[in-house]
């Protein structure tokens, strides 16, 4: 008898209570970077002018091409949980492992990017920042925070949907129980969201 | 345990593991409320150990017992341990892990997998932070506030104490977020909002300030790290950045966090009154809401942490406005108690006792708060004794005394014995009277001017300071005599019913200890939770 | 045992590549509103523009139009706190 | 209503809130006890059940929030009064360093002590050169924080002659506790004499090594007599070997006038052995002269 109830709540499944689960998740992430912008709102106002200065050091290109690559991947990924439900798993999968790629040339990219920086000497505590004025130093900081953290969340969430993938191909995850990849989804959107305000905020400063 | 009729209770079906296994792997949100119980103890015995260190200091000016570095490396230790491995998960880990499910007619909680991986998360910060004490150079000399810059420039072991609260941080997030999760899916048919107990909603509204505050804890103790080991200056002046900065983040967080630590006490007080009066509980809206308003205004009332800190006026008489505010909802939930027990019928049991001088303790504390949240007041008393008084009172004789009430008035349906009133009225005594003699003279000294965190103090403050170290030890040894008796009772306390003290709500229909599934049945529920008829 | 499901019908395609489609007009918009120097509105443009971008892939990428009640309140939850939170930093800041 | 000096004003609040507070506290201790014991199971063993009373939640909503809001409005109007430094203020310059306060006045005298003219307002300028301190005076009632990179101020009356203790309000490292100093209340006659006798102007005279040592808080861990204090004692330090600890490895060297000089400069390079690495480098605090001036004084030290 203890086994089949064992059993019986482990088949519990409660699709609204998952997602929920994941929902609340998603506001503690939105209060973790919440914090950060609060630092740039503060450092931004009393620093304007420096970091308008600052951002022309960054390359618009660059920023708009991941801009670009990580809302396709949001398009992908949401196309991938529709597949699915339709029944169609193969498309699916194509469409989870192009999500996972464009993540990756998302990394690939700011890793260029970071890497030319540091090159160039601009790194947090580095000489070459120390002299410049405040409000670089606070730019340059927040930048190498903000998008180090978020560059970590985009390669927690390549590596979740890499279980994602596993798990479809071995149908845990199929048209009937597909709450798993959706609440990965749901983490990918989010990731890219807060792309799309790091984007203006580092690279268009007028 | 009884008849072969009744289901076997969770302490013998533990699921695939055996023995220690089927603790510590366990999914069961009974265990793991007992898990929680077991750790918090441990370390609620260790945090105290450095109080009462740090009082023998005390005891006399001058160097006492240890040096001053050893000194600030207590202080902040306890303050490390009470309040994040100790009062701030406190009450919902353990007897709201216990309660929650049972008393909205659940089997579990939401993500039982995920209430597991909060223990383990749990256990890993409190390792990291005793580990802090003996790896690198030394303890950490911060106190439990960290502040910046002192806390980036200091040699001491910092960053693994930080590093420690994080990941307590992230405990206390899963923790809340399962508990809004099972509030919302898991009450049993019939258990409208209104028909929940009012711990259920202290439970409910704590939960949310752990998921919409912690965060914000978890990212300013990550900046410290971050600073500590690349200097990227968001706290360093030298580098542009803003002390002050530090400070409000710290205090977004950790303000709301003292109604993580009070409002599930109120919750247990709200439970308690009841049931030892034999009568509904007076005002039940009300309670419900003022838990909901105190949590929601305690999110805008940081700054008064910060009066004396040099941040604008402007932001200090808003802040001190809305302090006041927050102070309305707790006296609506005192008033509510006092009524409670009017034309009861009233037996003042060990929980009921504990309940009584938690009121009286914390309207001590709250009272004494008005003073601190006056900013002409405040000035003078701000960093001194009188702020550690009255914490203590909040915190101690608030929390802790709510968090025995609760031990006094579940333990039989935990363990399923009784334990001795006597000698848990006797322990009461000691813990009463030693607390008041332990924390009252602070309020003197701090009016007189003594600051906080000090390791040696004028030659006149020492009579309250002798008094107060007396005091320490007349509470430990209230602390003694009540464990003593409780851990003896688990094992030689007298068999209890599934109802010992007629209480009306769900937990009491099931038999102690409750069976795995807690319920045979998921009851169908047609009234609110305190009808006594 | 019991199970109580509550998927939504599938997304068709059409809509989440229409969605995408709308995205990088939008981000083009951005880039080249900020070609110009404009200031503090500048910022405020760029803001609203990344809001709408935002609420697009909540309402539609997030299904949050398809969920009931408490996801499209509770998702207010932590906006509101968080423009508290900054609103009452600012009243140290802007008046220090 | 509010006039006087800082000390009166918040006694007077103080005291407005600690009556309603004791009242508000005995009536709701005593009812409880009341209830309890009139309620008792033995004397009723029949409880009524009441759920709610309208009129009564709604008074004890309305009371309150008035108490509070009155106690908000005069805690308000006395920190006003605490906020508004008088125009004719004497303004003097305090900085808090680990683990010492300066007060610089206006005419370059520093000093480590707080010396002020009976009767007159006072306006501290605060500031901090290392960590955050608070600059607390428990006899005028009032504290602010010492910031560094940022200015605070404080000001209070001095009506009354006398010494006050000064005490650090805020956690700054090992030696916070000993962070204490005097405020002296004198007359303004003895004040003038005082102020203007020893009075130093800025960059044209050259200190003594003792009152430097004292000046910039170096006797607060250091000791002249040999005696052990946070740090290793001045006396007989010059020329001496010592064993001190650098990068992880125990090391022996001379105490010549580079050593001394490397020590204040860059405490961290060379701990002496036993003891902890807690010295703030001292290049913002002292000039070259400042520093030869002390190496010379402990040239003499033996």
């Amino acid at each position: 008898m203890e086994e089949t109830l064992y059993k019986s709540s482990e088949t519990y499944r409660d699709y609204t209570g998952s997602k929920m689960g994941m929902w609340l998740f998603l506001f503690t992430e939105m209060l973790l970077f919440g914090g950060l912008f609060l630092l740039y709102a503060v450092y931004r106002f009393k620093h304007p002018v420096e970091f308008h200065a600052a951002a022309k050091g960054l390359d618009t290109t660059i920023g708009a091409v991941n801009t670009l690559i990580l809302l396709t991947s949001s398009l992908t990924m949401a196309l991938s949980i529709s597949a699915l439900q339709k029944g169609n798993k193969r498309l699916s999968l194509v469409l989870q492992f192009l999500t996972i790629l464009l993540g990756a040339a998302f990394l690939g990219n700011k890793y260029m990017e970071w890497g030319a920086k540091i090159h160039h000497g601009v790194y947090p505590g580095s000489e070459h920042l120390l002299i410049k004025g405040k409000g670089e130093i606070l730019f340059y900081g927040l930048y190498f925070v903000m998008t180090g953290i978020h560059g970590l969340h985009v390669l927690i969430g390549i590596g979740v949907l890499l279980f994602m993938l596993i798990f479809t191909i071995r149908g845990t995850i199929d048209f009937e129980n597909f709450v798993k990849l959706e609440n990965s989804g749901l983490y990918w959107h989010f990731v890219d969201i807060v792309w799309v305000f790091l984007f203006p905020l580092f690279y268009l400063i007028t | 345990m009884q008849g072969n009729n009744e289901p076997k209770s969770f302490y013998e079906s533990g699921g695939p593991h055996k023995g220690i296994l089927s603790w510590i792997f366990t999914t069961d949100h009974k265990r793991i409320g007992l898990l929680y119980l077991a750790s918090l103890f441990i370390f609620f015995i260790v945090g105290a150990a450095f109080g009462l260190l740090m009082r023998l200091e005390l005891i006399a000016p001058g160097k006492t017992i240890v040096t001053a570095s050893t000194y600030n490396s207590f202080f902040t230790l306890h303050g490390v341990i009470m309040i994040f491995l100790f009062i701030i998960p406190g009450i919902p880990v353990s007897l709201g892990n216990f309660f929650l499910p049972l008393q909205i007619g659940a089997r579990d909680v939401a993500f039982p997998r995920i209430n597991l991986l909060s223990w383990w998360l749990y256990m890993t910060g409190g390792i990291l932070a005793l580990m802090s004490l003996f790896t690198g150079d030394g303890p950490p000399d911060t106190g439990w506030t960290f502040y910046a810059p002192y806390s980036i420039r200091t040699g001491t072991n910092v960053s693994l104490a930080v590093f420690a609260a994080f990941i307590l941080g992230f405990s206390s997030i899963l923790t809340g977020l399962n508990f809004v999760t099972t509030v919302h899916r898991l009450r049993a048919p019939g258990m409208s909002w209104f028909r929940m107990p009012l711990f259920v909603w202290s439970l409910y509204a704590t939960a949310w300030v752990q998921v919409l505050a912690t965060p914000i804890l978890g990212i300013t103790l990550l900046l410290i790290i971050i600073e500590r080991f690349f200097g990227v200056g968001f706290f360093d002046p030298s580098k542009g950045g803003d002390p002050l900065l530090y400070q409000h983040l710290f205090w977004i967080y950790s303000h709301p966090a003292v109604y993580i630590m009070i409002v599930p006490a109120m919750g247990v007080v709200t439970e308690i009154i009841p049931v030892f009066a034999r009568r509904t509980i007076f005002g039940y809206k009300a309670i419900a809401f003022s838990s909901i308003g105190i949590a929601a205004v305690g999110f805008f009332v940081w700054g008064h942490h910060m009066f004396t800190s040099g941040i604008s006026d402007t932001s200090k008489a808003i802040f001190s406005l809305l302090t006041f505010l927050v102070a309305i909802p707790s006296g609506i939930k005192v008033f509510n108690w006092v009524a409670s027990l009017y034309k009861g019928s009233i037996k003042v049991d060990t929980p009921l006792l504990f309940v009584i001088s938690f009121v009286f303790l914390f309207c001590i504390g709250g009272l004494t708060g008005l003073i601190n949240g006056t900013l002409a007041t405040n000035i003078h008393i701000h960093g001194t004794h009188f702020i550690v008084a009255h914490f203590h009172y909040v915190m101690f004789g608030g929390t802790a005394f709510a968090f025995f009430a609760g031990l006094h008035y579940w333990f039989p349906k935990i363990f399923g014995r009784m334990y001795s009133e006597a000698r848990a009225k006797f322990a009461w005594f000691f813990l009463f009277i030693g607390f008041n003699i332990l924390y009252f003279p602070m309020f003197i000294l701090g009016w007189q001017g003594m600051p906080r965190r000090y390791y040696d103090y004028l030659p006149m403050f020492h009579e309250l300071n002798l008094i107060s170290t007396i005091g320490s030890w007349i509470l430990a040894a209230g602390l003694i005599l009540m464990f003593i008796n409780l851990v003896r009772s688990i094992k030689k306390g007298e068999r209890a019913e599934s109802n010992p003290w007629k209480g009306t709500t769900l937990e009491w229909t099931v038999p102690s200890p409750p069976p795995v599934e807690n319920f045979e049945e998921i009851p169908v529920v047609t009234q609110g939770p305190y009808k006594y008829e | 045992m019991e199970q109580r499901q509550t998927g939504h019908a599938a997304v068709n395609y059409k809509t989440y590549i229409l969605i995408w489609t709308a995205l990088l007009a939008l981000t083009a918009v951005t880039i080249a509103v900020t070609q110009f120097h404009m200031g503090g509105a500048g910022i405020l443009i760029a803001l609203l523009i990344a809001s709408v971008k935002a609420a697009l892939i909540l309402y539609f990428f997030m299904h949050l139009r398809y969920e009931g009640r408490f996801f499209k309140l509770a998702f207010l939850l932590p906006i509101i706190v968080f423009i508290f939170f900054i609103g009452f930093t600012f009243l140290d800041v802007f008046y220090r | 209503m509010i006039s006087g000096n800082s000390t009166e004003t918040v006694n007077n609040v103080f005291l407005f809130i600690l009556v309603i507070a004791i009242v508000l506290l005995i009536s709701i201790t005593f009812t409880m006890i009341y209830f309890v014991v009139k309620y008792n199971r033995k004397n009723n063993p029949a409880p009524e059940n009441i759920e709610s009373n309208l009129m009564l939640e709604i008074t004890w909503i309305v009371v309150p929030t008035i108490l509070v809001l009155a106690m908000f409005y005069y805690g308000w109007s006395g920190f006003r009064f605490m906020r508004t430094a008088p125009e004719n203020a004497m303004t003097v310059k305090a900085t808090g360093r680990m683990w010492s306060w300066q007060f610089e006045y206006e005419n370059g005298r520093k000093d480590a002590e707080l010396r002020v003219p009976l009767g007159k307002p006072v306006k501290l300028l605060i500031t901090s050169a290392d960590v955050i301190h608070g600059l607390y005076i428990p006899a005028f009632r009032i504290k602010e924080d010492a910031v560094p990179g940022m200015q605070t101020f404080l000001w209070f009356l001095p009506d009354r002659a006398g010494e006050y203790d000064l005490f650090c309000s805020e956690y700054c490292g090992t030696q916070h506790s000993s962070m204490v100093s005097k405020v002296i209340v004198i007359p303004q006659k003895d004040f003038d004499s005082w102020y203007t006798a020893v009075a130093v102007k800025k960059g044209s005279a050259h200190p003594q090594g003792v009152k430097l040592l004292e000046e910039k808080g170096c006797l607060d861990c250091h000791t002249t007599d040999g005696a052990i204090g946070v740090g290793p004692s001045f006396k007989g330090l010059f020329g001496r070997r010592v064993i001190v600890i650098a990068g992880g490895k125990e090391r022996e060297v001379f105490a010549d006038e580079a050593y001394l000089k490397k020590s204040i400069l860059h405490p961290g390079a060379d701990i002496v052995n036993g003891f902890t690495d807690i010295m703030p480098p001292q290049s913002d605090n002292m000039s070259e002269e400042e520093i030869s001036e002390i190496i010379n004084y402990l040239k003499e030290l033996k």
